[in-house]
């Protein structure tokens, strides 16, 4: 379902894999609070390359992050939305909240 | 509904467990059914994610992580789908309020508040019954565009 | 059955009607359920073949191709899965010639007669309880090899 | 479901396609009597190449046509079996009235 890369000392990269449900949203997000939690992580950066579906527990996920890293001054960032993600965040306004980029070099650049 | 003078090309029902790995089966299940219509791969994406906002709230608010019994009911016509998730759980205090777009009960395990939101935007028609301390039942039906095209044997 | 005295992982029901179209669609429901198990490819094709067998056998033999409905039930458990395939229909009379390799009621239909033989083979116990008028329910079940290695969420 | 060629003029191959069950056997067998009436057609060979699954009612099938072919002293053969398709074939001895080849090639030379 997933794989967490460090990217910069503070920023973590996750690369979702499959279809993100509320059984794995609440998996992902356990992996993620257990690593933020030792490291000192600020930014993270979400890989949707491989995600071939996402619903709103995915949403919940993600808006769960960014109130967390919102509190030392994170930010999230997200890149390769496919088809049926975009839908989602669209309808749910994530993009008011979160940085949709090309690339995780302009990612690691500018979040 | 309207449907339901007419006599569906197909029909089925299938019982599970409110489990959390049972959302993706019911995704498999619903979209496997559909696929008899020949639907775009757009419209069964939107009737996999609207099946899965569906399931979801029943596990989640319905039996609230305990186990009980969802029911998915579906019928295939020559242009349309129609499909209902069935609990027998908590059920629905004010249903006007819930369908609002990000209301939650259930903020604390980061809910998004946008499920029926998701299921109205992406099916062509939501109904919502519900007795609180009885169930819920969600009927929804997506209309399937270019049927005229499609083979529907 | 040794397995009913422990709770199951999981359990499903699913009624569909007796069209050949559905002989695919349980195929795919009762894989997918089965993948919870995280069975072997081997495994899983045992499974659906076995589930094509019994669902193909209510369709033709059980109502002769008038449109009844077929339930499937199935149970998960770490060792093992349980599917039964119940008709309503015609009925077996004498269920001991239907076991015989290459023994079909139906030659003019192109049977040849294995199903119940593949059934046999391919899963670790088949059972056949029949009533002429009332209808057949087959259970079967498979077990499955290395489940020390497999992981049940 | 798959797909008849005319590999000579008395013989036909038959790339069977996905899964071949009840359903799609009916449907199949349909097509190929079709084309055996039009034609004078002796043998068949089935390539299994494409096929993902089948059951018992491909071995009908297959033999119905066996039968078939039989009256006017043609024959089956069939060529790359797949793992199920392959254990499907020993349970039911299929291999006793068909001959399996190694390649379309093999199949026209010796069939
Ligand atoms: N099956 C159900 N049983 C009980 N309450 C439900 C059910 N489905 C939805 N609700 C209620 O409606 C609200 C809104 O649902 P929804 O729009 O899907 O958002 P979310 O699931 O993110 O809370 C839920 O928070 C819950 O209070
Ligand atoms: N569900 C059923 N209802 C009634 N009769 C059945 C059913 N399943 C099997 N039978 C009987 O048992 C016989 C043997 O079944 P099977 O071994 O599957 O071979 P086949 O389907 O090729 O005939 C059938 O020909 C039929 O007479």
């Amino acid at each position: 379902m997933g794989e967490i890369v460090k990217v910069k000392d503070d920023m973590l990269k996750i690369n979702l894999k499959g279809e993100i449900d509320h059984h794995i949203a609440s998996i992902i997000k356990d992996e993620i609070d257990r690593y933020i939690e030792k490291h000192k992580i600020k930014n993270i950066l979400f890989n949707f390359k491989d995600v071939s579906f996402m619903d709103s527990s995915g949403v919940g996920m993600i808006i769960g992050r960014y109130k967390k890293l919102q509190k030392t001054g994170g930010k999230i960032g997200v890149i390769y939305l496919t088809p049926q993600v975009k839908k989602i965040f669209d309808i749910s306004g994530l993009l008011n909240i979160v940085n949709c980029f090309r690339d995780e070099r302009e990612a690691i650049e500018k979040l | 509904m309207r449907g339901d003078f007419v006599t569906a090309l197909n029909e089925m029902q299938l019982d599970f467990l409110s489990k959390s790995q049972n959302e993706s089966f019911a995704r498999v299940v619903v979209a496997a059914f559909a696929s008899q219509l020949d639907p775009t791969l757009d419209e069964l994406a939107d009737i996999k994610t609207a099946v899965s906002e569906a399931v979801t709230n029943c596990i989640i608010h319905g039996y609230e992580n305990t186990v009980g019994v969802i029911r998915i009911k579906s019928k295939l016509y020559t242009d349309k789908i129609i499909i209902s998730v069935q609990d027998w759980g908590k059920g629905i205090e004010d249903i006007q309020k819930a369908r609002q777009p990000l209301w939650t009960s259930k903020p604390e395990l980061e809910r998004s508040g946008m499920g029926f939101t998701i299921m109205e935007d992406f099916m062509d028609k939501l109904e919502i019954e519900s007795t609180p301390g009885e169930g819920t039942i969600i009927t929804m039906v997506k209309i399937l565009r270019d049927s005229s095209e499609r083979n529907n044997s």
